[in-house]
């Protein structure tokens, strides 16, 4: 077993990454950016290394910095965290050859679930059940068989990128000649190939996402699903634990299939399966996320598991300490993002913080690298905070969220939190009706 | 000018004892003015007090409590301070064999080389970007450095 | 010149004690000017901003915001508010048909009875504790009033 | 049920309460004390009342003043918290008289189970192991054969009053003349009362003590058992639960026998029995409080219900929602209590909190009524703040509550912090080799 984390990230997740290993026994190096000196992580982190200047590329995507920090600290492990450099397969490569524990999955792991068509053909292998969808369409007459086949609505897509361009909703047999040919026509100006394919389309998506960790002795265990629904511009606002969207029977097969894939492909560390549901409650495998993710702690707070414990253990050779094949939750839990941007406008909200106290006492738990005086920067993400809480049931939980925002004081800079009253306020979140376009439909 | 000590003193006396923080006379074209600092005192929040100051904080590598980077402005202009453009280990001579780049005293120019940081495996050769003399060297060879730390220091020549 | 120490920690202790900042005096070409520091600007943490103050605080019964014992000080030292001794419901008449014991304009005496405070049903009589005219009735009949709010204010008689 | 409740406490109770009708959807009235007009039961009550000046016994011992506050408040409930008027049964009687419901158990039940005279009876009367004693003794000669009876060491104690004057701990059966009547005189010259007892004396005891819960329906649950034997002058200062020092075989014995004398007395409300252990680890019922503890969360903690939410839910006639008849303790919890005292000198240290950020992340809980800014008045009991952990098992609570107190800000007073830290960084400690004198040996 290491002796010394680096910790390869800043925020609340760099935060929670020393907590665990403070208890754990392990020494802690926060690396930090010239505008991070006075932040949280730094000051609460056995040692720290300044990485350079403000703009990540230069600091906390700084792969040769991040190496030299761990090399003249004398740390033998490191953590990614989230975004930054935590699903990068050659950083993890560069760590191994450096004789650093990289603390997640193998670079090879990393490169099979984390390549998007990669992660597809895995899923599928395995009988994870996928989106019905085309190959590269011939013609308008191949479109036309395909989308009887895969049943309306179908949104075409160019297969040379993304962002929307070249992108056609179709609800009706009639209209796929003309999408064909348009989507076609944009797909060529946008990216030089015409090629296009298409895919059933889901209106009201759901987002469900199961969540695994594996030893590398072959145990793996699935430790249920998270609800992350309520998303705006694909970014996800509020999660929960269990999802009021899922059928037991379903949770089931999917707990099943996910352990198994995971499993057999040799997979270690935490990972995270993402699928959509449909109108109908049918679900479809759309990617795996090779790390810890924001809304972990909903998953910690119904299963009493401490998960990044977990996966530092796991990369210093543990044996999984959960035994059950499966876990099953224990009440529910609710995860809020606390984001610095206006409730109104979404503008970000950099700024000092003035005044800060967090919401306290039974169930509650805040994650946060923020502290009175304090300058949020505007280089990075605006994650001021997660309020978790758990309770023994959803409405407990709602009520005890809507209490904890309340007595939430952040001063000097503006939050989401007012998008989170209405979200919990309203009566199909109550009632459990949430999608992808829920936010976006509630602010009509 | 002539000054009465005692009474000045008398006053500020007052001041402290009473709290205050002016006062103002005039006596015909005479004038006193007398102005304690406390009330022109930084407003605002401190920055917090942090337990980890209780001397838990481990700080083997000499980084962090010295980095100069956040270090309080030189008061004289002409001295240059040069700084770690990266992490790594600072060695002042090219081999452990080899004399130092440069020592206190030493004449420097632009491009002259001051010391080598080693990330890596790579040694990199910081070179100076003024002419001048050198005063200080602000680490120890070997000594591990961090993004924006001080390395040497320099007079500019004149 | 010529300055008396003495006179001017008297009026240090004016303004101390009645929470003055700042005061001018000229006589002739003479001028003397005190500033006391809290005057210059606040120092130090405001209290905090509470979300209640998003208006879903409940004050039905007119309490909390209104509560004089905790306001600015009042700037003429004859007027006087007379505050609850005790948590309960104000009355201004002894019954709803008697007529009220005081109005804005009565000269009340030391001992006057200028208003009822019910609690545990029992009438507590609130009596004046100097001579003077009522200038201001600061709660409504039949309102609830907590400790140490305000009820009556009477200006002293000269 | 009730509709709106005033809270006559203040502190991090208040706030528990608050918090609790909160959650419930109840409305809140907090009282207060001119110095208390910023404190934040008051900030974070939907109303608020100040019924008196600093002093106690003019304010939140203000019987009228509270039930005034209460009539012209509009409140139909009463939550006294703990301290003050909490088991004061003549105060729950005056609610009732107005029509305020007081949640907490009956006059009549406080009466019985609140008198220590009449508790022990009512043990001994449903079989509780009592602490071997004797009644008055004739002389000298009678002490004698009852000091042989119940086993030495004894203690002789005065019976018309305590604090330590006639109280005489007798090791060997040589030395029993003498000190009778050195207690005798002592009596005499204290009380004006020569009567003396005695009972065995434990050198080393540990204080454990039962958390029950009943409701108006003749249900009644036992919620395990706290450990609390590290005190300072009889106060307690490090609680945890499942106690370190009990036999599984001793904790069942206890919970069935506390279960069925709370049930057969017809006592509802929270309720707390208190043991000491001898070193051998024999049980002795002490007392029983009849209100909810201070530290109540470590069994929240373990047990996963809101107590303070069922006591008011019992109040208002709701049926207990544990179903089963003993609940079984999950993981482990400690709570520390932060104090505003010298952690050396134990002298209070109110004044103006400068700097407050309290700790946070997976499994740490805070009840804290302060903030930043704020003035801790001189004139109430000295607890800053409650800080609790739940972990799986007593090594990893000891390890979260370490990081916890690691990186708690409080700045502007003293605090007992550093104490803590001693206590859980001591061997003996971290072995569960507690005692009520603990904290007085540690300190030589």
């Amino acid at each position: 077993m290491f002796k010394k984390v680096l910790v390869a990230n800043r925020g609340e997740i760099a935060l929670r990454v020393i907590r665990a290993c403070k208890e754990l026994g392990l020494r802690t190096v926060a690396v930090h950016s010239t505008v991070d000196a006075e932040a949280l992580h730094v000051r609460l982190a056995d040692q720290s290394v300044c990485i350079g200047p403000p703009e990540p590329k230069l600091s906390y995507l700084n792969i040769p910095a991040i190496i030299a920090a761990a090399e003249i600290s004398g740390a033998d492990a490191l953590h990614p965290g989230y975004g930054f450099l935590s699903e990068n397969a050659e950083f993890a490569e560069v760590c191994r050859r450096c004789g650093i524990t990289f603390i997640g999955p193998s670079p090879e792991a990393m490169r099979a679930w984390g390549d998007k068509v990669s992660a597809r053909s895995n899923a599928a292998a395995f009988g994870l059940p996928m989106l019905p969808g085309s190959g590269v369409l011939d013609g308008a007459d191949h479109a036309r068989r395909e989308a009887e086949r895969v049943g309306f609505p179908v949104i075409l897509k160019a297969s040379g990128g993304g962002g929307g361009r070249g992108m056609k909703i179709v609800r009706a047999l009639g209209d796929i000649e003309n999408a064909f040919y348009a989507a076609q026509s944009e797909a060529m100006a946008g990216f030089r190939n015409p090629d296009v394919y298409l895919e059933r389309f889901i209106e009201h998506p759901r987002h469900v996402e199961f969540q695994v960790v594996a030893d590398q002795h072959g145990n793996a265990v699935c430790l249920g699903e998270r609800d992350c629904s309520l998303q705006r511009r694909h970014q996800k606002v509020l999660e929960e634990a269990p999802s009021p969207s899922i059928t037991p029977a379903l949770r089931d097969r999917l707990a099943e299939l996910v352990t198994v894939a995971v499993r057999e492909t040799g997979y270690t560390s935490l990972g995270t399966l993402e699928f959509l549901l449909d109108e109908g409650g049918e679900a479809y495998f759309m990617e795996m996320n090779t790390r810890v993710q924001v809304e972990h702690p909903v998953t910690e707070m119904v299963t009493g598991l401490d998960l990044v414990a977990e996966q530092i253990l796991i990369a210093g050779g543990a044996r999984l300490r959960v035994q059950a094949h499966r876990v099953a939750p224990r009440g529910h839990s609710i995860e809020c993002r606390i984001n610095a941007e206006d409730p109104v406008t979404f503008a970000p909200s950099p700024g000092r913080v003035t005044e800060y106290l967090p919401p306290g006492g039974l169930g509650v738990r805040v994650d946060s690298g923020i502290y009175a005086g304090w300058t949020v920067p505007p280089h990075y993400d605006s994650l001021l905070a997660k309020v978790i809480v758990h309770a023994t049931d959803r409405a407990g939980a709602i009520a005890r969220m809507r209490r904890a925002l309340d007595e939430f004081v952040i001063e000097g800079i503006k939050t989401n939190i007012p998008l989170h009253r209405r979200i919990l306020d309203h009566p199909k979140f109550q009632r459990g009706e949430v999608s992808t376009r829920f936010i976006e439909g509630m602010q009509r | 000018m002539n000054i009465d000590i005692e009474q000045i003193e008398g006053l500020m006396r007052a001041l402290k004892a009473h709290d205050f923080h002016e006062i103002e006379i005039r006596q015909g074209d005479e004038r006193i003015t007398l102005r304690r600092g406390a009330g022109v005192a930084p407003i605002g929040v401190p920055a917090m007090a942090f337990p980890m100051a209780t001397g838990e904080r481990e700080h083997p590598t000499g980084l962090g409590e010295s980095l100069p980077s956040t270090a309080s402005p030189a008061v004289d202009p002409d001295l240059v301070t040069v700084t770690s453009p990266l992490v790594g280990t600072f060695y002042r001579a090219p081999s452990p064999q080899a004399r130092s780049f440069v020592e206190v005293g030493s004449h420097v120019r632009k491009g002259t080389v001051l010391c080598i940081i080693e990330a890596f495996k790579l040694m990199n050769e910081i070179e100076c970007e003024v002419d001048g003399l050198v005063t200080e060297i602000l680490t120890e060879n070997g000594k591990p450095v961090e993004f924006g730390q001080g390395l040497v220091r320099i007079r500019r020549a004149g």
